[in-house]
């Protein structure tokens, strides 16, 4: 098997056009790195469960839910005190603080699964090694793919065709 | 465009990172850990004196009453530091030539007063009042430990607030009969707090409510 | 252990904490020492107040006091219930007395004006030489000038004295004295006499220029008698009061006028024509001829229970006159001997001294206890005139004015720390007991009179037993003991004597020249300026104008309207070639060209307090006419000064006239007790604590508050509550848990004005707790709305939430470190209450009903195993007229529960439901109904 | 959209590619040095920077005596300068977020230092309430933590509140707004030229690779975080505005408070984004990014925000006359004729009179006009906010204690030198971060169709 191929194209049409028809020879894309999210790619790529939201509701209700917890425990359950003849459980009053707290911790549980789920920090990668990378954050929009034959001339010059400016081979 | 980083560098960012989610949680632990400790709350230190007093000597030892010297722990807010004439009332017969009791000795030739370290601590702005205490039946050896065991004097709790409101959140544990609060070596019984409970109810003493109130022991 | 090791092992925590939780400078414990006694004193308990029976003196006038000290140091006056000039109540005065004797500024050692310090010994050596020649001559050229003399002890040393050199002189000097009313007493009966005018027997009254409830050695006496019998409505009574500029009388009054000084007579010649007399009437304007003529026709009615009384401005004359007008109306007025001075003697005045001094005819000059330099009259010009005699000496608490002027300085020992007696002004007599060795290398007065016959000095224990060794029978010892503890001597009030029948004397003619007539008056804080230095009176706002750390001349808004003035404007006020400089103030219910300044500011050398405040009055008063400047001029400056006051706002109108809910007598009858509001509807359930069994609660009777401030001094003593200085009164910051508001719902011209007392409410529905972030501020079971200063950050929005503002915020360390609060001197930390928390910068504090009296009373009952008794508040018991009432209102048959079903009951704010447990009573009027125009 | 109309309304008329976009953005930081207006204004700053740091010095070892503060007066200019900077804060995030939920495209221009805006005022924001306590060393007792005490904050303060408030509204922002920068600092790290800028830009980019399925996830976090920023911000403002409702002073007890600030908010905060939006367009020479457009759209929703709050003041007034309540009435009064009435009416000019300027398009399209009305503005507001706390304070139910309060000279210092702070942060950020999104400038450009690479 070759190394997967990273193919630059400059604008993300074109790249989407390289990609279906190498997919439609039956290479496998890899990924696709852009400067900017291309609606197509990313339904391409995406993972099928994206587990950013449902991971944030639970996080940030679990949050508001411990915090109002803590409140009524605070001031019912450890130290029962008499202000200005408030309830004790004055319940209304309670409600405000879970919800900061519970967006709050909603806010650091999707940084914690967006890193989680797209493998960051990763500072070392082998596309880094790959000189024309450095543009893939800026003007040109790259395919990674990975050829369904041993050698993947056929796949480089289909790429070529559709408009690659470049192709290179990615070693890890 | 060439690597920046080496391949050990992943590590060490997703440690750094972790780091920052974990320093905030540790350090609130080990400030919290900290300051309960003994090397904060001085609980179980020794305190050096001028005159090296022991209370397992006269307590222990001679079997002296804790109200011999501390004359006004059942009248007062404050126990009562004996005068020097206490100490003298005795030592003018005994070891009347002890170079350790040469500052006692001093103190009353002199008319100057011995100056003590103080061992109990209690947290700023708080009124603590012993005769309340005494009368209520929290025998000495509840908050001051075995003092007939100590050479020196050291405090034996660690005299915070959450300590005080361990007992005046529940108190029936600590209470005695009336004539065993100045018995040092007091054994809770197997029912204390059956007992504990019928002293509570007997002697008025607040509900647990009432003794966490702030203005039991602040003004 | 090494020594070091705690110390080292805290500051290493300390580091480390300070790097962990940002909190360093609080946490760390320095070791603390606990200095026992060698010998352990009798009877003294560690840290418990004990109290003991003694006496301090206003104008040389007792008023018995019990002095509380707390591990041998004083730290209190409470009033003497025994006493009659106390009754169990104070004045500002009394109050301060404590931190007078702490005052860092009181002169420590004796004083040579040219080499500095000295001592006994060396002065005992400069007077032998003065002494000799004065000796020789049998006292002449020997001038002894003192106080009022009251104390028979040193009557007695001084008549000794006298007695040796029969040639010497003795002056007496009191700037606040009532010489007019002795002289118009000589003039009516033809002998000294001393009237004790019987408020609780008078029911109408008419007060001309007259002040019975304003500040005065007579003040709680007065008031105390004049409250009880108005507690009885059926016995109200009217005031009527005539006088030239608002006093606490003339606020209390059912009908008052403001009358020019010099008018005054005419009303009392009305008064006096309606009786009978027949005198040419004077002129008078019309509105103070028909309000002169409703209070004679008044005061007819009530024969018997009625009672005129002329103030100090008034020349003999009209006290004179006073007199015959009582006599007809069978005034309820005693009459004694006078209890001051010494038998059969009369002292000299200044002027005698002056002229003395001016014929070089003193040798030898002691003025003993009083400043003339600083309060005679300025055109005695003693400062320069003393500078005549050949030796000359002051013996006072501080090297004050006249100290700066003699050769020799001798420090006295304050009251508190020297053996005396002093009788009040019905005669009785208190013993002065000492609470604690002298601080500083004082002596009493006592002790120093016998230098003059050349003598030893003696202690005063002796020479007090001495007086009384002979009264005190065979059993003495028994007899002195039981005096000290009683505090009063029994039986030596003064008998009552039968005046006989006054003379009717004509009055004088008074003639208004041109230009302003400025009244002087003793200042309701520090009186003749002997407490100048006291920093808890400066800043103790005058009762009426709410002035604080200064003096102003007070004119009425027209007044100073047609001179072009505004309040704040300094003008230099001249008469007769004397002139100060002063700033004006705008005040209500002050008489057309009348302008009102009080005495004792602008003192130079007062101390580090009092130095350079107000203005000094007496540079406006002559001898001829100590009370009353007729002529004065006054003419703008370029210079304003901020007048310092509490309070800016005064008039209420409309809604806000519920503050200082007013009642006519008349309708008191349809009256109704008003609540402290109402439970709302509420989404939540309401707080279900634990109770207790106790529930504090005050009721304060507005009525009977006379506006007197001594509750404002007792709790500022009491409770260690710091003064602030006159730059952070400037800022609007105070520091008094209790304020004394006055409210106007009349105007400036007929104010009709009322005191309401303030200190915290204790709401059950604290608006102040629920927005603390810390619970500084909550509630416990008793009621009480704690302020936990330990817990407090600081966010204020307790005070911003308290429709009351009675939170008092530490924006500096008020309590140290303060010019003002400790003088840089630790001597003022020894008042301190040790059962009350210092409160350090940043926390907030406020009135707790003396929660460490609670706490004392609450501890000794559980510690005896009994039930609570009675707690009284410091302001309760400072008050003269029992105005404040403290009690618990879940103990039935309280006072407290039953003073809240009263008609007059109501509560501050009460719509806004915060339920508060300070409450209130009416204030009462009954106007006469044929002045009634004067209120519309 | 409108985009169809007029295809580059949001983008310079000519065309840019994405290198361009990037280069217009990256290259003033890293390919040129400050320039004399940046140092310039670099020098003008530290004088006020250090000024806030002897202030804030000052304040904690002398005490807050040194406000203006006075026992009635509890509050100050602390209070005010607070609520003004989180007013400030808040429409960063609004303006990011709101926009991005309502597809505002228009948004990814300004954005990016909306946001930086937001947090460096919520930074700001953030002192005062330390610095205006008694004792702030003792702050962190409003955090529930566990101690020897046994204590607990008080969890019915409006200050509690408050604490989280600001707690999570802060961190919310500085993720939001990493997380959104986080593909542009892989883009610095792509072109950096040193050597240490690449390894700092390199970490701090976290190994960002544009990949598809990284851009799947990021876009719905950020979304989902723009869906949250929304209540949170509000939220923030209404706990502020019940700093004062949930108290029982006449002025304050008002339950229009809490909508009422957040208004006041978006309009002080998008008035501050106009002022900066000038500032940022000229010195980095973005006209091509901030366009006329932006600011037409921007002067429009502080033309709306002016009535709202026109309105807000009228219903005060209107609910303070018909609520009938006394003390309620005599402060609506106070606004008019007491003590700081010119103030109040310099408010009402500010606030209400001034930006009906811009009804007209010449005023919004004049940026010079706009930057003063912004000014004005910002200005208006944080008069409001002063007498919000004077007015109520000096009139309260208490006659007896009613009093003005005495400006000190510490409060003038705490007032303007924060400016220089806010300044230095935004000074220093605009040469190491991107000051525009380029990834979402480039998309912009992209769906914009001006974008040169779709041509070729």
């Amino acid at each position: 098997m070759s190394a997967p191929l990273l193919a630059e194209f400059d604008n993300p049409e074109a790249l989407v056009r390289a990609m279906r028809l190498a997919a439609a020879d039956g290479h496998r894309a890899l990924d696709a790195f852009t400067p900017f999210p291309v609606p197509d790619l990313t339904d391409a790529f995406a993972p099928p469960r994206n587990r950013v939201r449902p991971a944030m509701a639970l996080a940030g209700f679990g949050a508001a839910a411990a915090m109002y917890a803590l409140q009524w425990y605070a001031s019912v359950i450890d130290y029962p005190l008499n202000t200005g003849g408030r309830p004790l459980h004055s319940w209304l009053v309670f409600l405000l603080v879970p919800f900061e707290f519970g967006v709050l911790i909603a806010a650091i549980t999707g940084l914690v699964v967006l890193f989680w789920t797209c493998g960051l920090p990763r500072l070392h990668h082998p596309l880094f090694a790959i000189p024309q990378f450095e543009r893939a954050s800026q003007d040109r929009f790259m395919l990674l793919i990975a050829s369904k034959d041993a050698d993947a001339t056929a796949l480089r010059e289909s790429l070529e065709r559709a408009g690659a400016l470049l192709v290179a081979e990615m070693h890890p | 465009m060439v690597q920046i980083f080496h391949p050990g560098a992943d590590t060490v960012a997703r440690v750094v990172l972790a780091s920052i989610g974990a320093a905030p949680v540790l350090a609130v632990g080990l400030a919290y850990t900290l300051w309960r400790s003994p090397y904060a709350t001085a609980q179980d230190v020794t305190v050096e004196q001028p005159v090296p007093f022991s209370h397992e000597h006269h307590v222990g030892g001679l079997g002296i009453d804790c109200r011999y010297c501390h004359t006004s722990v059942e009248k007062a807010a404050f126990a009562g530091i004996p005068p020097t004439e206490t100490c003298m009332s005795c030592h003018s017969q005994e070891w009347t030539n002890a170079p350790m009791l040469a500052p006692v000795r001093q103190s009353l030739a002199e008319g100057r007063p011995l100056t003590w370290n103080r061992v109990h601590n209690l947290p700023a702005y708080v009124y603590f009042n012993h005769a309340v205490h005494v009368a209520k039946g929290v025998g000495c050896s509840t908050c001051h430990g075995p003092v007939q065991t100590m050479k020196l004097m050291r405090p034996s709790a660690p005299l915070t607030m959450g300590w005080c409101l361990d007992c005046h959140r529940d108190p029936a544990p600590s209470l005695r009969p009336h004539d065993a609060v100045f018995d040092m070596t007091w054994k809770p019984p197997a029912d204390q707090a059956v007992i504990g409970a019928r002293f509570a109810e007997k002697r008025h003493i607040k509900s647990p409510e009432r003794l966490s109130e702030c203005s039991i022991c602040h003004r | 252990m090494s020594p070091l090791t705690t110390p080292s092992r805290r500051e290493a925590l300390r580091l480390l904490g300070a790097g962990i939780t940002l909190a360093a400078g609080g946490c760390s414990k320095p070791v603390e020492t606990i200095v026992p006694y060698v010998h352990s004193p009798e009877q003294l308990l560690p840290g418990v107040p004990v109290r003991y029976a003694t006496a301090v003196s206003l104008s040389g006038w007792a008023r018995g006091v019990h002095a509380i000290a707390v591990d041998g140091r004083p730290i209190k006056i409470e009033g003497n219930p025994l006493h009659p000039g106390s009754l169990g109540a104070t004045d500002v005065f009394a109050e301060a007395a404590i931190l007078d004797l702490y005052d860092p500024d009181r002169s420590r050692t004796v004083t040579e004006r040219v080499n500095g310090i000295a001592s006994w010994e060396m002065f005992e050596r400069a007077l032998s030489g003065p002494l000799a020649t004065v000796q020789a001559a049998r006292g002449r050229g020997l001038h002894l000038v003192t106080g009022r003399v009251t104390s028979p002890t040193l009557a007695r040393q001084i008549d000794v004295l006298l007695r040796a050199l029969p040639e010497a002189t003795w002056q007496g000097h009191e700037p606040a004295d009532d010489v007019n009313a002795e002289r118009g007493a000589e003039l009516a009966f033809g002998r000294r006499l001393r009237a004790l005018p019987r408020l609780d027997r008078a029911e109408t009254i008419l007060c001309v220029g007259a002040d019975p409830l304003g500040p005065g050695p007579d003040q709680i006496r007065f008031s105390n008698a004049l409250i009880s019998r108005r507690r009885d409505t059926a016995r109200f009574g009217r005031l009527y009061v005539a006088e030239a500029a608002l006093t606490l009388t003339g606020v209390k009054a059912d009908a008052r006028r403001a009358v020019h000084p010099l008018d005054q007579p005419a009303v009392l010649t009305v008064v006096a024509n309606t009786l009978g007399a027949g005198l040419p009437v004077p002129e008078l304007p019309e509105a103070a001829r028909l309000f002169a003529q409703a209070a004679a026709d008044d005061l007819k009615r009530e024969e018997g229970r009625a009672l005129v009384l002329a103030g100090p401005t008034l020349a003999p004359e009209c006290h004179a006159l006073a007199h015959w007008i009582n006599a007809r109306l069978r005034a309820p007025v005693d009459f004694i001997e006078p209890p001051d001075g010494i038998e059969g003697r009369k002292p000299a005045t200044l002027s005698d001294l002056a002229s003395a001094l001016d014929r070089g005819a003193v040798t030898c000059l002691a003025i003993l206890g009083c400043n003339p330099v600083a309060t005679a009259p300025a055109d005695l010009d003693l400062a320069k005139r003393i500078g005549r005699a050949r030796f000359s000496l002051h013996a006072g608490l501080h090297g004050n004015e006249t100290a700066g002027a003699t050769h020799w300085h001798l420090p006295l020992t304050h009251e508190l720390e020297s053996w005396s007696d002093l009788r009040a002004t019905d005669g009785t007599v208190s013993l002065v007991q000492p609470l604690l060795r002298p601080l500083y290398d004082g002596r009493s007065l006592h002790q120093i009179l016998p230098l003059f016959s050349g003598r030893a000095a003696t202690a005063g224990y002796a020479l007090v037993r001495e007086t009384w060794r002979e009264r005190g029978g065979g059993d003495f010892e028994g007899w002195w003991r039981r005096c000290l503890h009683d505090g009063v001597i029994d039986g030596t009030a003064a008998p009552t004597l039968d005046p006989g029948e006054p003379r009717l004397i004509a009055l004088p003619e008074t003639r208004r020249g041109a230009g302003l007539t400025v009244e002087l008056r003793p200042d309701p804080c520090l009186w003749d300026g002997r407490f100048a230095n006291n920093a808890w009176l400066q800043e103790c706002p005058k009762p009426i104008s709410k002035q604080v750390w200064g003096n102003a001349l007070a004119l009425s808004r027209a007044d100073a309207g047609r001179r072009g003035l505004e309040a704040g404007d300094v003008v230099r006020a001249s008469a007769g070639g004397r002139a100060i400089e002063v700033p004006i103030v705008i005040e209500s219910g002050v008489a057309e060209g009348v302008g009102m300044l009080t005495l004792g500011y602008g003192r130079e050398r007062a101390g580090a307090i009092g130095n350079g405040i107000g203005a000094n009055a007496y540079g406006l008063a002559s001898a001829a006419s100590p009370w009353l400047v007729t002529g004065v001029d006054l003419a703008k400056s370029d210079r304003t000064e901020t007048i310092l006051r509490t309070q800016n706002y005064v008039e209420i109108e409309g809604e806000t006239r519920k503050l200082c809910r007013q009642i006519d007598l008349a309708a008191l009858a349809s009256a109704e007790p008003k609540g402290i509001g109402a439970d709302q509807p509420s989404l939540l359930d309401p707080w279900k604590g634990d109770k207790d069994g106790h529930a504090w609660a005050m009721v304060i009777d507005t009525d009977a508050c006379i506006g007197c401030n001594a509750c404002v001094v007792a709790c500022q003593s009491e409770n260690n509550v710091p003064v602030v200085g006159p730059e952070e009164i400037a800022r609007g910051r105070m520091m008094h848990w209790l304020r004394i508001d006055i409210y106007d719902e009349g105007g400036p011209e007929a104010p009709r004005a009322g005191f309401q007392p303030v200190p915290c409410m204790h709401c059950e529905h604290a608006p102040c707790e629920p927005v603390c972030p810390v619970a500084a501020s909550v509630h416990d079971g008793e009621g009480l709305n704690l302020q936990v200063y330990n817990r407090c950050v600081g966010t204020r929005f307790c005070e911003a939430n308290c429709p009351y503002k009675v939170r008092r915020f530490n924006f500096f360390g008020y309590a140290d470190g303060q010019p003002y609060a400790n003088l840089g001197a630790e001597s003022v930390k020894a008042q301190r209450n040790p059962n009350v928390t210092v409160r350090a910068r940043g926390v907030m504090e406020k009135c707790t009903y003396c929660i460490q009296r609670i706490a004392t009373e609450r501890q000794a009952a559980e510690r005896d195993g009994r039930a609570m008794g009675p707690v009284t508040t410091a302001c309760q018991s400072a008050c003269p007229t029992r105005a404040i009432q403290f009690g618990d209102l879940a103990k039935p048959g309280n006072a407290i529960t039953e003073l809240r079903k009263d008609p007059r009951h109501y509560a501050l704010m009460e719509e806004l439901n915060t339920r508060p447990r300070t409450t209130y009573l009416a204030n009462l009027r009954s106007p006469n109904p044929d002045l009634k125009e004067e209120h519309a | 959209m409108s985009g169809n109309a007029q295809p580059h309304r949001w983008i310079a008329r000519e065309r840019l590619g994405y290198g361009e976009i990037c280069a217009a953005v990256a290259d003033p930081i890293q390919r040129r040095g400050p320039g004399r207006a940046w140092v310039i204004a670099f020098l003008g700053v530290l004088p006020l920077v250090l000024a806030s740091v002897i202030a804030i010095g000052a304040v904690l070892t002398i005490g807050i005596g040194l406000s203006g503060v006075n026992t009635t007066v509890v509050w100050g200019f602390s209070i005010a300068n607070y609520v003004w900077w989180i007013g400030i804060g808040n429409a960063g995030t609004l303006i990011s977020s709101m926009l991005l939920l309502t597809r505002q495209h228009w948004r990814a221009s300004i954005n990016r230092f909306a946001e930086a805006m937001t947090l460096f005022a919520a930074a700001i924001a953030g002192i005062f309430p330390i610095i205006h306590l008694g004792r702030p060393l003792y702050s962190y007792w409003l955090a529930p933590y566990p101690n020897t005490m046994d204590l607990w904050p008080q969890w019915r303060s409006a200050l509690v509140w408050d604490f989280w408030a600001i707690l999570s509204y802060l961190l919310f922002s500085l993720i939001f707004w990493f997380t959104g920068l986080l593909p542009d600092l892989a883009t610095m790290r792509d072109r950096a030229q040193s050597r240490l800028g690449r390894k700092i830009y390199g970490a701090l980019a976290l190994g960002w690779r544009g990949s598809a399925r990284h851009w799947a996830v990021y876009e719905t976090f950020h979304k989902t975080m723009a869906a949250l920023a929304v209540p949170l911000v509000c939220s923030v403002h209404s706990i502020v505005g019940l700093d004062f409702a949930a108290s029982l002073m006449p002025g304050w007890q008002e339950s229009i408070f809490p909508p009422y600030f957040v208004v006041g908010a978006m309009y002080s905060g998008f008035a501050m984004v106009v002022v900066l939006a000038i500032i940022i367009r000229w010195g980095l020479n973005l006209q091509a990014l901030i366009t006329p457009a932006h600011f037409d759209a921007m002067a429009k929703v502080m033309l709306f925000a002016s009535i709202v709050m026109t309105f807000s003041y009228a219903t005060e007034w209107f609910m303070g006359w018909y609520g009938g309540d006394h003390a309620d009435r005599a402060v609506v009064s106070y606004f008019f004729t007491g003590d700081y009435r010119w103030l109040y009416y310099s408010l009402l000019f500010c606030n209400c009179l001034m930006p009906q300027a811009l009804w007209f398009a010449q005023v919004r399209l004049n940026l010079c006009a706009l930057a003063i009305i912004s000014i004005v503005i910002n200005l208006g507001m944080w008069l409001e906010r002063i007498l919000i706390v004077w007015n109520t304070l000096s009139h309260g139910h208490a006659v007896s204690l009613w009093r003005t309060y005495h400006v000190s000279f510490y409060d003038g210092v705490i007032l303007i030198a924060p400016l220089g702070l806010f300044a230095f942060g935004f000074l220093v950020l605009a040469r190491i971060f991107p000051i525009v999104s380029i990834h979402e400038v480039s998309q912009l450009a992209h769906d914009q169709g001006a974008a040169r690479g779709r041509a070729s």
